[in-house]
């Protein structure tokens, strides 16, 4: 069994850890600074093979003869992988198991209808398989291991139409997935107003933080659903957490993680936002609001 | 110099919507009535009709299924499309023979630019196009979010296609290419009454191809012995305290109750005060952009 | 419009051997003290049937014991007597009626005992003491196994016939197979001793044995425990060796999990609000890891929300939640409708529930005083509405308040606050301390839907409450702080920012005398809280209340960096908090807080820079040199209102509840409300 | 994002192809639009039944929804009285989607704490040719839509009328507008079968008094049970099923409960009137949590799981509140023109809705081929009511509306009524029983009720049912 792992600029497919524990600790990093994405893996073998930008017709050629020798390759089903996989196994002429959870020479379920079913197959002979980010988890026992083997290959690339990437933009804080933003710059009912959650936005693009917002928030429709953050909204994992008006229910604070910082905002210096902050600020949130805005050079439409 | 047109084709799959799922057997049971297309294709469709209007080489739609996926044929043809194509196939097949029997309707229909939807919510593993592509020795721009045709009115476009840790890349692509768009990418238009009415019932000029006797795939051969069930998640670990510990250690591991906290600063304030210390606070962990 | 879409693993169906049940909600085993004279009783039935109706998958009842020699709590069920089997019917009939399979938990809880009520010595694998007993147990023999073991069949039968759909062994927190399983109280050297597989013997032997008798028409359950926490005791490698083992006997049909041993770590199985939810559900997910039969994770299930996402992380295949349906019966209905705002939430605060059951009470519930009087009819609705102001919108009177609405009545509240919530607010302004906050959170969500109106910011007097020409008034003022004669006087206003102030020579602050040495800054827990007053520097806190109030502000202001020392007169600072389990964590946040814990002293005066502490068993005085002093002192009631009422209307019909009555807590505030309301 | 402005739909290749056109007579798409003899707006059941008949006809008829499918927006109680259906599709029994044969209709009078049963059961409904039936909604309106499919009609969904057009000199109605591109539809005649709150009977002018006391909310939990639970509940044999209808239920806002089965799921509900509804500040669903908690109803709802909740506004005012029900070039039917029966007690709509839809499409049908279609050629359509008996029953049943939600007949009779029972059945020995003539009065005079009302309304209510 191996993981095939393609990195764009030495950065991780997500899934990536899954599929190398799923693998049984064997990989192979494809793709454009692979010994810097080789390092952020857990593995006993790696092999690298230093090939550019993703190109996915190209490299499922190139890869055929490296890897018919392995009955099982297990790739993230990432953008990527999922581009990957496909053309991988047409070349191979095996059957592509998709969107699998668990990954077994013999035994692989993979989902389908969403993830109502799960569909069970026992295989005969070698196959390729995507493995569903977040269906593994990483083994946290194992997380500790000795430094992996690394071998550096090399692999010519040949000439099958690919498109040309002009331009991979970097994630935008303002449309990124909360879930994985590092910076959020969060409302509760104390900012009042849906004009002061306007501004919030822009604030946040000055700070280079995402919107997060309170349950009250999104239902009043200062804010779109999908930025509540909370047990019944996204989870994050910010490394610094700015809340403005917001008290604290243990509904929400089940949401943010565990940012190593927390500021907060409020006129009630006794709630319990105001306990967990390294910084709580008794004061007026939309007027602060408005103080940051005229300190980020962020404009205030009346 | 006028381009030479282009003919954009569009693979619509025919999905039903009524799917109810017993869950303690797995067992599926399907309407076939309702059945419709998906957010996805309905954007693979809408893209279709932009590039087709542009590219002036007309706009097919094609399905890989047995009759009744007719239907969609219709609403593509209601919404605008000039040919419409079902490649005889029966239910329930695999990905790459799909693709297969939708490569060979292409071939016959001579388009040199595929559009699908990025996944299907039946089967959703997104790998048709990519199959197809492989299949019609083309490009592939998967997953799009955006695509913007050449201004020079070439068949040359560009798109945007969404990586993970919320990335995007910008791809430039040319025919023969196979694209798939995301749901969210485009709004299917709104097709007018009387192309509804003209093609809400009776004969329309639905072309139909059997595709030559089809090899089963890889996947087909191993597909025997499977079996479907309910969702039932795999186990996620959770890191057990260091057993090594003693118990009271143990206890403060998972009670977290000496976990490592700055001790709060409070601070009363005006607003502009509390802004600059919030700024200042931001500037000493090292998270202030300047 | 079902909520599957939202939560489709917690409501999809699941088959336990020959039961199905339709959710993944489990109102697991719990000890309810209803029985009465060993027997099951009404209040049984009707307490699991509420459960039932409200929507639960599937009920474990507490446990019943299957052996004479078992009896450590006065009003355990013996299972052991043929006479249960009518009591029994009474529960699964009850049950069955809502469709809701239930399932019989039986036990022997070995040395994990005294013989106080049995008059017989406790048995045991080895003769090692339990900590909370201290009774050292008869090893058993052979033949004596071999007793316990028919013991467990016989039980089981009487269950069968009694119509449970089920068996579950608890060989997890108090149990002789507990005893048996750990090496901490197993020094056997026969084939029940050393290895696992030994240990485990008798566990397989008791599947057997009741598998044989129940056959394969019922359902049979393990409960496993995955951490002892105790010394030398079983750790998770182990329990994940015993569920593999289990599976391979292929007699059994369920896991459940459990932490902790109830003897010596109760704090951990029953973990109260200062451990983060989910604390234990390394164990399930280990052990499901390893076995394909399913497995029901416990501990701290809060919310459909949450119990569905450790579902959908494959942690577990079944959620316990009982406290979580103790406070709100109906908490799986709701949940499936969508309605998940409406469920009155569990605030592990184990006030009523946990706390009654060291104290051979019968449980109930904080916030739901119907709690275990589910068999008595429901209050009557009133033919002819009265017109009812409550004063005062703490929990006392937002529980009159809903009742009395509930009833029929229209009911105002006025509050002097700019919101409702009385002292709850201030005791959930603490680290760790907020989910009792969500008692008003619940209270003012079911105001709202018994259409009880609050006015905030009505400092109510008599005319403010004449004016709404009330039928009935309910005065719920809550209580005041109360500065004892020996204390310095208080010293409020201070921001928090500021450092002590300066002691100005116009601040005319006196010692006991009125004259006498000016002493260090004083303030009530209360002042602390709400930020009338803000201690820094070294600070003593004078616990003589023995809950929450000052440990909490000890732990606030250790956190703002203060150096601060508890002293109480009692024998342990937060007597009470061993009650709601809350004494161990409390004790390892105060070591780790540096917070200083002094007892035996009784705080008797104070000088210009020292408070003075009488160690009361030997006289001695102690001076403490402080900054501030923070009192956590017996209040007062806030009964002016009250009293100018009665004088201006004697005929008025007007009630006290809560504090204002006689300082309590929250328990006591919430069922004055309820009684009176129900009068009205 | 992207720039491109979608161009306009590909008509030039489109109409090159020369699509073979259903019922060629007279439906064309043409530059100017589109056109048919009839558009039917909305496909519930009494659009599907008039689409159906002009089909039949040989008309081209247009049959418009705005739902993604038929049915896919409506709501009802639950029970249908097919034999309605008898005359336009004899085989109706072989294929109509049915739940379960209703053989056991009962009337239920209750107070909080009483209640009393009138309980009819014939095992003749439970075999052809039937009387009533339980049946889902989507499935119901489907199964009628396609037939006036497979009779040539064109059904348009996801289409919404939004207006209708008029000619411009005459004013007459002559077609509908849509919410689509090139939305205009010309019809030589339009049927508004758009349920209740027409909006086109509106916009037509047909609604002289719009009065919200004659509007009800229906309200209906769906409770899922297995089938053989609601067998041995409601003693039915498989495939049999019951009807409940309750009065005395909706805690003191005029109106009234139902009960039904479905083949595994109840429906259980209850219809009020708006205007004390809004009076009272309570919350709809609150009160059929109440009627699942009556002692007389717990029993057989216990243990059903909630698997949906809806609400839906039925006109009830009855004869007194329809519409005019023509104008030229346009006809009213079902709901549209507030055809239903459902003050409190009845809850039927379906086969007015399928009779009057049958009725209009006639009277268009007639219209049609005598080429006139101004309001007095389609003035068949009354007659037609009139002697079928849509407009009978109605007539019959004028005043019931009024009696049933009176305060009486909502608060008095039902506590009267069961005290009654009490009374009679009560055991006293050995104190003698009261007649019946005097614990009628006594009951009456504690219910509040003068002996004059009893004895109105008992006139009217033999008047109104007799
Ligand atoms: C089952 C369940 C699931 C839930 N899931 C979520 C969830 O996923 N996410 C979530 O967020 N919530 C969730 N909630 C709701 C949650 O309980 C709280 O109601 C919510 O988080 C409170 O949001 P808030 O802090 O914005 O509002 P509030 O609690 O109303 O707090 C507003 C705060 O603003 C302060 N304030 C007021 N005016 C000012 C001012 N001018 N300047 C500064 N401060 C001011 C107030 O002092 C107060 O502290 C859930 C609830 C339940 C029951
Ligand atoms: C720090 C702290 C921690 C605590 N921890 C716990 C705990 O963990 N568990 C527990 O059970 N108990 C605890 N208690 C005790 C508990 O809070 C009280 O027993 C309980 O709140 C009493 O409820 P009540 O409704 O009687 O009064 P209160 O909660 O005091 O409410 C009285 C209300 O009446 C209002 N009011 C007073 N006078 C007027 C007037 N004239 N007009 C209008 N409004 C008026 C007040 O503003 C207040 O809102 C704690 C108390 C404190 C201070
Ligand atoms: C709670 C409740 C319980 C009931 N129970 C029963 C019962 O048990 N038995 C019974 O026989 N009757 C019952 N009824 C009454 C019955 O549902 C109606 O009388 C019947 O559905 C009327 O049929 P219809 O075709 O007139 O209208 P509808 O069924 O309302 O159909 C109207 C159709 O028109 C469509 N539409 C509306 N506006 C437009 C537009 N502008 N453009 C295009 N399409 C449009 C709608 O989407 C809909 O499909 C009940 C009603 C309610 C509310
Ligand atoms: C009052 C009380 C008594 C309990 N008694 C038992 C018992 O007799 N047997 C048992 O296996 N678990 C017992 N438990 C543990 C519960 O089954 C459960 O593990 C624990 O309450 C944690 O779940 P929760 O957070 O949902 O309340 C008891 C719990 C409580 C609250
Ligand atoms: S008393 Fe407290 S811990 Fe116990 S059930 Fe009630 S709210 Fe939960
Ligand atoms: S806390 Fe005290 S009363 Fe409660 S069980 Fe432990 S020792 Fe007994």
């Amino acid at each position: 069994m191996l993981a095939l792992i393609p990195v764009r600029k030495g950065a991780l497919p997500a899934g990536a850890q899954e599929c190398v524990d799923e693998a049984g600790g064997r990989a192979w990093v494809i793709g454009e600074e692979t010994s810097l994405a080789s390092d952020q893996l857990t593995a006993e073998y790696i092999w690298t093979a230093e090939v550019g930008p993703f190109s996915p017709a190209r490299w499922a050629s190139a890869l055929t003869r490296a890897v018919h020798q392995e009955d099982v390759i297990i790739l993230p089903a990432s953008p990527d992988g999922r581009d990957l996989a496909p053309r991988l196994a047409h070349v191979l002429g095996r059957p592509l198991l998709a969107r699998a959870i668990l990954i077994r020479p013999d035994r692989v379920i993979t989902l389908s209808m969403g993830t109502k079913l799960m569909y069970e197959v026992s295989p005969s002979a070698p196959f390729v398989a995507t493995l569903e980010p977040g269906s593994r988890g990483t083994d946290p026992r194992a997380r500790a291991g000795k430094p992996a083997l690394v071998h550096e290959l090399t692999l010519d690339l040949g000439d099958e139409p690919d498109p040309k990437v002009s331009e991979v933009l970097p994630p935008d804080p303002a449309s990124m997935d909360l879930s994985e933003a590092q910076r959020i710059l969060a409302a509760g009912a104390g900012l009042g107003s849906a004009e002061a959650c306007e501004l919030l936005g822009r604030v946040a693009v000055a700070l280079g933080a995402s919107v997060g917002a309170t349950r009250v928030v999104t239902d009043a429709g200062w804010l779109p659903h999908y930025r509540q953050i909370g047990t019944t909204g996204v989870s994050v994992h910010p490394s610094i957490y700015i809340a403005l008006g917001i008290s604290g229910a243990v509904q929400h604070i089940g949401g943010i993680g565990e940012p190593a910082h927390i500021v907060a905002v409020n006129v009630d210096p006794s709630c319990p936002m105001m306990a967990m902050a390294d910084l709580a600020i008794v004061s007026d949130a939309p007027s602060l609001l408005r103080a940051l805005a005229t300190r980020l050079g962020v404009e205030i439409h009346e | 110099m006028e381009p030479a047109p282009v003919m954009v084709a569009v693979a619509l799959k025919n999905i039903s919507q009524d799917t109810r799922i017993d869950a303690l057997t797995g067992e599926v049971e399907r309407d076939e009535p309702s059945s419709a297309l998906s957010r996805a294709d309905q954007a693979a469709l809408e893209w279709a009709l932009r590039l087709a209007g542009i590219w002036s080489g007309g706009l097919a739609a094609l399905t890989a299924g047995r009759r009744p996926s007719e239907r969609v044929l219709r609403t593509a043809l209601a919404a605008g499309a000039s040919r419409a194509l079902r490649v005889d196939l029966a239910p329930e097949r695999p990905s790459e023979a799909v693709a297969r029997a939708l490569a060979a309707g292409i071939e016959r229909l001579g388009a040199q630019v595929v559009i699908c939807g990025d996944m299907s919510p039946d089967r959703g593993s997104g790998s048709v196009p990519a199959y197809l592509a492989a299949h019609l020795s083309a490009a592939q721009g998967l997953g799009l979010l955006d695509i913007k045709p050449d201004s020079s009115g070439r068949a040359k476009l560009q798109a945007w296609r969404r990586l993970d840790g919320g990335r995007r890349e910008l791809l430039t692509l040319h025919p023969p290419c196979v694209l798939s768009v995301e749901g969210s990418s485009a709004v299917l238009r709104r097709s007018s009454l009387p192309a509804v009415l003209a093609t809400s019932s009776g004969a329309l000029p639905i072309e139909v191809m059997t595709p030559a006797e089809p090899t089963p795939g890889p996947a087909e051969l191993m597909a025997v012995g499977a079996k479907t069930m309910p969702f039932r998640p795999r186990t996620h670990l959770i890191a057990p305290p260091d057993p090594s510990l003693d118990p009271l250690q143990r206890v403060i591991a998972l009670t977290g109750a000496t976990s490592d906290h700055a001790p709060a600063k409070t601070v009363v304030a005006d607003p502009q005060v509390g802004a600059d210390s919030l700024l200042d606070a931001l500037r000493s962990w090292g998270e202030l952009q300047e | 419009m079902t909520t599957n879409g939202r939560l489709p693993l917690l409501f999809s169906p699941l088959e336990l051997g020959p039961v199905t049940v339709r959710n993944r909600i489990v109102f697991a085993a719990h000890l309810t003290n209803y029985a009465t004279n060993g027997l099951p009783s009404a209040q049984h039935a009707a307490y699991y049937q509420a459960r039932a109706a409200g929507g639960a998958g599937l009920i474990i009842t507490e446990e019943h014991s299957v052996h004479p020699t078992d009896w450590p709590y006065e009003k355990l069920i013996h299972g052991f007597r043929p006479e249960v089997v009518e009591g029994y019917r009474r529960i699964t009939d009850a049950v069955h009626g809502h469709n809701t399979p239930i399932f019989a938990q039986i036990n022997h809880n070995g040395g994990q005992a005294s013989g106080m009520y049995s008059r017989l010595p406790v048995w045991a694998p080895s003769p090692v003491a339990d900590p909370l007993f201290r009774e050292v147990p008869k090893e058993l023999e052979e033949r004596e196994i071999k007793e316990i073991v028919e013991g467990y069949a016989l039980v089981a039968s009487h269950c069968m016939e009694g119509g449970f759909d089920g068996i579950e062994l608890q060989c997890s927190h108090s149990s002789i197979v507990r005893g048996f399983l750990s090496p901490a109280t197993n020094l056997r050297t026969d084939r029940y001793g050393g290895s696992l597989a030994n240990r485990a013997r008798l566990l397989l032997e008791i599947t057997a044995a009741v598998r044989k008798r129940i056959g394969f028409r019922l359902a049979l359950g393990v409960r496993l425990c995955g951490d002892e926490l105790i010394e030398g005791g079983t750790t998770i490698d182990d329990a994940v060796e015993v569920a593999k083992m289990v599976q391979e006997q292929g007699l059994v049909d369920y896991v459940n999990t459990s932490i902790g041993v109830a003897t010596a770590s109760l704090f951990m199985i029953e973990a109260s609000m200062h451990i983060p939810p989910g604390y234990s559900l390394f164990i399930p997910s280990a052990i499901r890891n390893a076995i394909d039969l399913p497995v029901v994770g416990v501990g701290r299930f809060k919310d459909p929300v949450q119990a569905e996402r450790a579902l959908q992380h494959g942690y577990c295949d079944l959620v316990g939640a009982v406290r979580a349906q103790i406070a709100d019966p109906d908490f799986a209905s709701k949940a499936r409708v969508g309605l998940v705002d409406d469920i009155r939430l569990c605030l592990s605060c184990n006030q009523e529930c946990v706390g009654r059951m060291g104290l051979n009470r019968w449980l109930g519930c904080i916030e739901n005083p119907r709690a275990g009087k589910e068999e008595l009819p429901a209050y009557p609705k009133e033919i002819s509405p009265k017109n009812i102001v409550v004063v005062g919108a703490g929990p006392a009177g937002m529980q009159a308040a809903i009742t009395s609405a509930e009833r029929g009545h229209s009911v105002v509240i006025l509050e002097r606050d700019d919101r409702p919530g009385g002292q709850i607010r201030l005791a959930a302004s603490v680290p760790s301390r907020a989910e009792l906050g969500d008692l008003i959170r619940n209270q003012i969500a079911a105001c709202a839907r018994s259409g009880v109106e609050i006015r905030c910011g009505v400092n109510a007097g008599v005319e403010e409450v004449m004016d709404l020409r009330p039928d009935a008034v309910i005065i719920a003022t809550g209580s005041l702080p109360n500065l004892p004669p020996w204390a310095p006087p208080y010293q409020l206003g201070g921001s928090k920012e500021e450092t002590a102030p300066e002691f100005g020579s116009n601040s005319p602050r006196a010692g006991l005398d009125g004259n006498g040495p000016i002493g260090p800054l004083c303030a009530d827990v209360c002042h602390v809280l709400d930020g009338t007053a803000v201690p820094t520097g070294r600070v003593l806190v004078i616990d003589e209340l023995g809950f929450h109030q000052a440990t909490s502000v000890a732990e606030l202001l250790a956190d703002r960096g203060c150096a601060v020392e508890i002293a109480t007169p009692a024998m342990v600072v937060g007597q009470d908090l061993g009650i709601t389990l809350d004494m161990e964590s409390w004790n390892i946040r105060a070591a780790a807080k540096g917070i200083t814990q002094s007892t035996d002293l009784v705080a008797i005066g104070f000088d210009a820079t020292t408070v003075h502490l009488l160690h009361h068993p030997t006289g001695t005085i102690y001076r403490r040199e402080v900054d501030w002093v923070v009192l956590a002192v017996p209040p007062i009631p806030e009964e002016t209102l009250y009293y100018s009422l009665r004088q201006r209307s004697p005929k008025l019909e007007l009630h006290r509840v809560g504090d204002c009555l006689a300082p309590r807590r929250a328990h006591a505030a919430v069922i004055d409300g309820d009684r009176i309301a129900a009068r009205l | 994002m992207s720039d491109i402005k979608g161009p306009p739909p590909l008509n030039e290749s489109q109409r090159s192809l020369g699509y073979v056109v259903p019922n060629t007579r007279s439906l064309q798409s043409e530059h100017d639009g589109a056109s048919c003899d009839v558009a039917v707006v909305g496909a519930g059941p009494a659009g599907s039944a008039a689409a159906l008949v002009l089909a039949r006809d040989g008309w081209s008829v247009c049959l418009l929804e705005r739902g993604s499918y038929p049915g896919s927006k409506n709501m009802y109680g639950g029970v249908i009285y097919p034999r309605v259906l008898d005359g336009l599709l004899p085989n109706w029994r072989e294929d109509m989607p049915v739940q379960r044969w209703v053989t056991r209709r009962a009337t239920m009078v209750m107070t909080e704490t009483q209640s009393l049963t009138l309980d009819y059961r014939t095992s003749a409904w439970g075999s052809p040719p039937y009387n009533g039936a339980t049946s889902f909604r989507p499935e119901l309106d489907r199964w009628l839509a396609g037939k006036a499919v497979e009779a040539g009609a064109v059904l348009v969904e996801a289409t919404t009328a939004t207006g209708l057009l008029r000619d411009p000199s005459s004013g007459a109605i002559c077609g509908v507008r849509t919410d689509r591109p090139d939305g205009d539809l010309r019809a030589r005649i339009v049927i508004a079968c758009d349920g209740v709150n027409s909006f086109l009977a509106k916009e037509a002018g047909l609604y002289k008094n719009l009065d919200p006391s004659n509007y009800t909310l229906g309200i209906k939990e769906v409770l899922s049970l297995p089938s053989k639970t609601i067998e041995d509940r409601f003693g039915l044999s498989p495939g049999q099923g019951a009807d409940f209808e309750i009065l005395g239920c909706t805690g003191g806002i005029p109106g009234g409960g139902f009960l039904y089965t479905n083949l595994d799921s109840l429906a259980v509900g209850v219809v009020v009137r708006l205007p004390e509804l809004a009076a009272s500040a309570r919350r709809p669903e609150e009160l059929v949590t109440e009627l699942k908690a009556h002692p007389g109803i717990a029993p057989l709802v216990r243990d059903g799981e909630l698997i949906e909740y809806s609400a839906h506004l039925i006109p009830e005012g009855g004869l007194d509140m329809m519409p005019e029900l023509v104008c030229d070039g346009l006809l009213v039917a079902g709901d549209a023109a507030a055809m239903c029966l459902a003050a409190g007690i009845w809850l039927e709509g379906v086969n007015f809705a399928i009779g009057s839809g049958a009725a209009a499409g006639e009277a268009a049908s007639q219209a049609l081929a005598s080429g006139s279609s101004n309001a007095r050629a389609l003035a068949g359509y009354r007659d037609r009511l009139e002697s079928n008996f849509v407009l009978a029953d109605h007539r019959k049943l004028r005043r019931a509306p009024h009696l049933v939600l009176s305060k009486r007949m909502q608060l008095s009779y039902p506590q009267l009524m069961c005290n009654l029972m009490e009374g009679v059945f009560t055991v006293e020995n050995p104190s003698p029983k009261p007649g019946l003539t005097k614990l009628v009065l006594r009951e009456a005079k504690r219910s509040g009720v003068s002996l004059t009302e009893l004895l109105s309304d008992a006139w009217t209510a033999f008047r109104t049912f007799g």
